[in-house]
């Protein structure tokens, strides 16, 4: 057939090898390419570098993580503001009507006074069972209050759970500046001003922090998860979104199951806690050492992970991702 | 061997097989897609619309006359409003490459009417596409060796991407707002 | 609960079967071997996981056994359609005990984007019970090696004496219906009518997780999904926004 | 002639090797296939209906579920569609972006596949190891940019999401400093291995004619001898801008395909070189700002937009009633219409060479069953 919109230069035929079957030379050499690999790996060489293509590639994933990008999204978490306890959302319904999947539902809030609607979210439920993590929301909202999480370790037995409503999904903004830093610091100021501006127009505690509220003695107690409960370090530290641990589990068991954890943890001594070694930072396999048992929360194989991320963890996680933002040169 | 621009299959078979064409939409033909507002289903006319009896010989006929030898699409698409399904065959010429060559076929809803001569015999790699138009809008195929439905079980009735098929869920009755 | 406290009150004496539960269960929990059953996109992170980046063999799970006789997870990666689901309950149905379901990513837990469609089952536990939900999609092999650590600590609390596959059957469903293709949806045996219908709503609720206490049965505290949502207490006044959140149980 | 009897076997849809859901229902004499009926459907999702119900926008993120290894020429095909059927301008350095992508996706699909191909046929795990490893390196790059290792929902329409930095270009760099050495030790590994050459020359042969009569694009088409690639025949993006070759095959057999793979994944790092050279500098944007991304609204008519996906044409096809959504969402899927020519592939070989043939053509059930 005749290719009239091809030159002939460009297009080749692919070498085939045709030549009868020999004595397994070809596996001979196949075969020393792969005791070359794994002389290599055997010896311990890590896969340091994108451009290497020999050498151990594993990351020992529950002690070491990969640094994920600020971009990385995972689920989307709401805002609030550390020093007031103010929300950012303001509920104008931007990321529920992009929502591809239709996850997010909110109810506006009203004034108790007058009922008319206020700035500011009553109620803000999101299906995690459903998101489909496109980032959307997070894209669209014109307050910043919607952004998308890193923490990935939402594993559960308790489906219902993954319907998270507006208390546990609000961080304070120190916690997403924590991970996204870059990106929170070009959005900072509007983000800011947009938030002066709806204090502005929400009477009494309409729009504050449920946390804050709980707190002060103010409100009902809503939806403390049993392990966030267990670990009174409040504000700061953001509340893990599903807890480990059944959330209808009675309270007792939940306890019992903490205190068994907690010996457990005790037991396996300090050599958690005190091994911390920082892996040098090597451009593929970037790992953060996780100390479980060092953190106040209660410690065991699921509930210490990463949940409830802890303060020294997060200045080291900062200064690493300000090594790396050196090395890139920014 | 050519490639033919956009339109210029239409003149072409005007005068060479004057027969083949379907002519019950002539008086809306234009340059321009004509749109009958936001949210209703438009036609399109500025390409070549042949009756279905006359598909496999057009087909042939440009296979053989310009060298539009692969059939790469089959489209159905459900025109509720005219009740009228209309199937789009997307031909290329894999000599000379250049864009697509369209071949639409419109017929009625109803089960006598919804039928178009098979393209599989000549073209095998219809098959799969001509089963899917059959599953889903129910396009009856005669001709086709193994016209059985392909994505939904033997059992099921009803063509689920049909405009009139029931749908649930959030998608379709969510409200956004109080 | 009782099981708990029966178990720590032995442990404090230094009873033996706590030490012949910690054996059994450590046997358990360190060689949980998946069946190698992808669906969809989770599938390639699963595969990801089991490739030397992540590693699952480090936590034992390395072998994936393609017979259902031999696996003890079944990890759900992926859409379960409607046409699908009878083969996942088959293969379930095929395991032997002590079995699990690990539900990978949004599709496999609630249907995910696609929940809305007409061939797509609205997560998988309406038809076999799972004990690990990984929300994500895909989520990262991390997350599917966290959901198997939460596995482990969820076989680590199990007793002896409790386990549903040794003692009285009582309650206990080891073959769960396999549904049957009809003309307007799946029929499940013993739900009256097409349970699940193409381009509707599942008629009957998710079975409850054996990690809460579930032995194969229905969860009655949710009520079956009827009308025009995928979840009617959302919206339908009877049950507000907030008891969902809370968890629909309660 | 000892008197045989003809025995029907199913294969699938819960099978090791049949790459997903796929089920063949195979009728064999002895060894040798006598027939072979394909069975669809195990992973439909409804994914043309749900596309008639999103806004432009909202189906981007769901384009990335077709084929699952390509997201970011999925994003970039269905992006394509609905720039044309709008009339969205792209601008530069947006289109090298993209061109970027998708030959970075092509180098981590063939590694996959041909890493499943040969796990297919007992070379177990190492080939299929060594590719998921570049793999790896490249998602962890996609992840930078777009937020996700597989799911990238990287496009936009006018452009891309996010633009590249120094960090891309210089992690792009190095990658492409070891891709050579992956390349050769993939070859040095098994293109001479006495076991690959028994298993994939002269089987599951597709001559020309039949190749093109059954529609397949892509790698099975070019293994075949055509030398038919959407990147020369109707040059999108600034694809005409780069010089690369196309490389065919002559027999069509499952060898052809193999070798074709590999050629291209040396031809894409050619494109990326190029890429990367003449990547124009942040000024032009890399989004068109004119755009209205949510609610973007086509006007009323149709638009068929195509690209090379690494397994073949990959073309949306979109009807616009002048709403915020498509009237009609068809996607023309490279691997389902690629999977019709598996039973003539198929007939007369023994029922081992079946999964081989398969993994040959490169199938990916999302995209298939949609």
């Amino acid at each position: 057939m005749t290719l009239s919109h091809l030159a002939t230069e460009d297009v080749f035929v692919v070498e085939r090898n045709d030549a009868d079957f020999r004595a397994g030379q070809g596996m001979t050499k196949g075969l020393g390419i792969v005791f070359r690999k794994f002389r290599k790996a055997l010896f311990g060489k890590p896969n340091s570098d994108r451009a290497d293509t020999e050498g151990q590639f594993n990351v020992q994933y529950p002690e070491e993580r990969l640094v994920l990008p600020e971009a990385y999204r995972n689920m989307p978490i709401l805002l609030y503001d550390d020093a007031t306890g103010h929300e950012l959302c303001t509920s104008c319904f931007q990321c529920e009507r992009i929502c591809p999947p239709q996850v997010i539902h909110i109810t506006q809030a009203k004034d108790p006074a007058t009922g008319k609607p206020v700035p500011a979210a009553a109620n803000f439920v999101l299906e995690y069972d459903t998101c489909m993590s496109c980032g959307y929301c997070a894209e669209v909202c014109p307050f910043d209050a919607i952004k998308m999480d890193h923490d990935f370790e939402l594993s559960t037995g308790n489906h219902p759970e993954l319907d998270v409503n507006y208390d546990r999904l609000l961080r304070p903004i120190s916690y997403y500046e924590a991970i996204a830093p870059t990106m929170w610091s070009d959005v900072k100021e509007q983000a800011m001003k947009k938030l002066q501006n709806n204090i502005k127009r929400r009477p009494g505690a309409i729009g504050r922090d449920h946390g804050q509220k709980v707190k002060g003695g103010a409100a009902v107690a809503v939806a403390a998860t049993p392990v966030a409960g267990a670990a009174p370090a409040a504000a700061a530290k953001p509340r893990g979104p599903v807890a480990a641990i059944g959330k209808n589990m009675p309270e007792e068991k939940v306890a019992k199951l903490i205190s068994i954890r907690a010996a457990n943890a005790a037991k396996r001594g300090g050599g958690d806690a005190g091994a911390a070694p920082v892996a040098e930072a090597a451009p593929i396999v970037e790992t953060v050492v996780d100390t479980p048992a060092a953190s106040a929360a209660p410690s065991g194989p699921v509930a210490a992970i990463g949940q409830n991320m802890s303060e020294d963890k997060r200045a080291k996680l900062e200064a690493i991702r300000a090594a790396k933002r050196a090395q890139r040169g920014e | 061997m050519a490639l033919l621009a956009r339109g210029e299959l239409r003149s072409i078979l005007q005068t060479e097989m004057p027969n083949a064409l379907d002519t019950r939409w002539d008086t809306q033909a234009t340059d321009q897609p004509e749109a009958h507002g936001e949210g209703q289903t438009i036609l399109l006319d500025f390409d070549a619309v042949v009756k279905a009896e006359a598909l496999v010989e057009v087909a042939h006929f440009i296979r053989d006359k310009f060298g539009y030898t692969l059939l790469s699409n089959i489209t159905a698409v459900d025109y509720l409003k005219q009740g009228l399904i209309e199937v789009v065959y997307q031909f290329y010429n894999a000599a000379e490459g250049g864009p697509d060559l369209r071949v639409r076929v419109r017929i009625g809803r109803s089960p006598e009417e919804c039928i178009v001569p098979s393209l599989t015999p000549t073209w095998p790699g219809a098959d799969l596409q001509e089963r899917e138009a059959y599953d889903m809008y129910g396009v009856v195929f005669p001709g086709h060796p193994n016209l059985a439905r392909i994505y939904m079980w033997d059992e099921f009735k009803g063509f689920p991407m049909r405009k009139d098929f029931p749908k649930t869920g959030d998608k379709y009755t969510h409200v956004t707002g109080e | 609960m009782s099981d708990l406290q029966t178990q720590m009150d032995l442990e404090q004496q230094g009873v033996l079967f706590t030490t012949i539960n910690k054996l059994y269960n450590w046997g358990r929990r360190s060689s949980v071997w998946p069946m190698q059953f992808g669906l969809a996109c989770c599938a390639i992170e699963m595969i990801a996981a089991a490739a030397s980046r992540y590693d699952i063999s480090r936590f034992g799970s390395e072998l994936f056994r393609a017979s259902p006789r031999q696996a003890d997870v079944m990890i759900v990666a992926g859409t379960v359609t409607k046409k699908m689901v009878p083969q996942v309950v088959r293969l379930f149905n095929q395991m032997p005990e002590p079995r699990y379901v690990i539900s990978m990513g949004a599709c496999a837990t609630s249907g995910g984007p696609f929940r809305d469609g007409y061939n797509v089952v609205r997560g998988v536990d309406l038809y076999v019970p799972v004990d690990v939900y990984i929300p994500g999609c895909p989520p990262r092999p991390e997350a599917l090696l966290h959901a198997l650590m939460t596995l482990q600590a969820q076989i680590d609390v199990q007793s002896l004496q409790q386990v549903r596959w040794y003692g009285d059957d009582e309650g206990v469903v080891n073959e769960f219906p396999v549904p049957i293709f009809g003309a307007e949806g799946l029929e499940v045996p013993g739900i009256p009518g097409t349970a699940d219908p193409v381009g509707g709503t599942p008629k009957m609720p998710p079975f409850v997780s054996p990690a809460l206490g579930g032995k194969g049965e229905r969860d009655a505290s949710i009520k079956a999904l009827e009308g025009n949502q995928p979840k009617p207490m959302l919206r339908a006044g009877t049950v507000t926004i907030e008891e969902v959140a809370h968890g629909i149980a309660g | 002639m000892l008197k045989t009897e003809e025995l029907q076997i199913n294969i699938g849809p819960q099978h090791p090797s049949t790459h997903g859901v796929f089920r063949m229902l195979v009728t064999v004499d002895g060894e040798t296939l006598v027939d072979l009926k394909p069975v669809f459907g195990y992973l439909h999702r409804n994914h043309e209906q749900l596309g008639e119900v999103n806004t432009y926008l909202q189906n981007m993120p769901f384009t990335d579920r077709l084929d699952y290894f390509n997201s970011m020429v999925n994003n970039h095909a269905y992006a394509r569609a609905v720039e044309t059927l709008a009339g969205v301008e792209v601008p530069e350095r947006a289109q090298y972006i993209r061109v970027i992508m998708d030959e970075l996706s092509r180098i981590l699909n063939h590694a996959t596949a041909m890493g499943f191909m040969l796990g297919d046929m007992g070379a177990w795990q190492t080939a299929l190891l060594w590719g998921m490893r570049e793999r790896e390196k490249i998602l962890d790059m996609f992840e930078y940019v777009s937020g996700a290792r597989m799911m990238c929902n990287y496009c936009r329409f006018g452009g891309v999401v996010r633009d590249i930095d120094d960090w891309f270009i210089t992690e792009l760099k190095k990658l492409m400093q070891g891709l050579p050495h992956y390349f050769d030790d993939f070859e040095g590994l098994l293109l001479n291995s006495e076991i690959l050459l028994a298993r994939a020359r002269n089987i599951g042969v597709l001559p020309k004619e039949l190749a093109l009569a059954y529609s397949v694009t892509g790698p099975v088409l070019r293994g075949s001898g055509v030398a038919y690639d959407i990147r020369k025949a109707e040059p999108y993006a600034v694809y005409d801008r780069f010089k690369f070759k196309v490389p065919v095959g002559t027999v069509g057999d499952v060898y052809d395909r193999f070798l074709v793979r590999i050629a291209e994944m040396r031809e894409s790092y050619k494109i990326l070189e190029q890429a990367i050279e003449q990547l124009p500098d942040a000024t032009g944007g890399f989004i068109n700002p004119k755009v209205k991304q949510q609610s973007l609204k086509a006007p009323a008519g149709e638009a068929y937009a195509r690209v090379e996906s690494p397994k073949g044409e990959l073309g949306f096809y979109l009807v616009s009633d002048g709403s915020g959504s498509a009237y009609r969402y068809k996607v023309r899927a490279p691997s389902f219409i690629n999977l019709s020519s598996l039973a003539d592939m198929c007939k007369g070989y023994s029922i081992a060479d079946v999964v081989v043939i398969l993994g040959s053509i490169d199938i990916v059930m999302g995209e298939v069953d949609r």
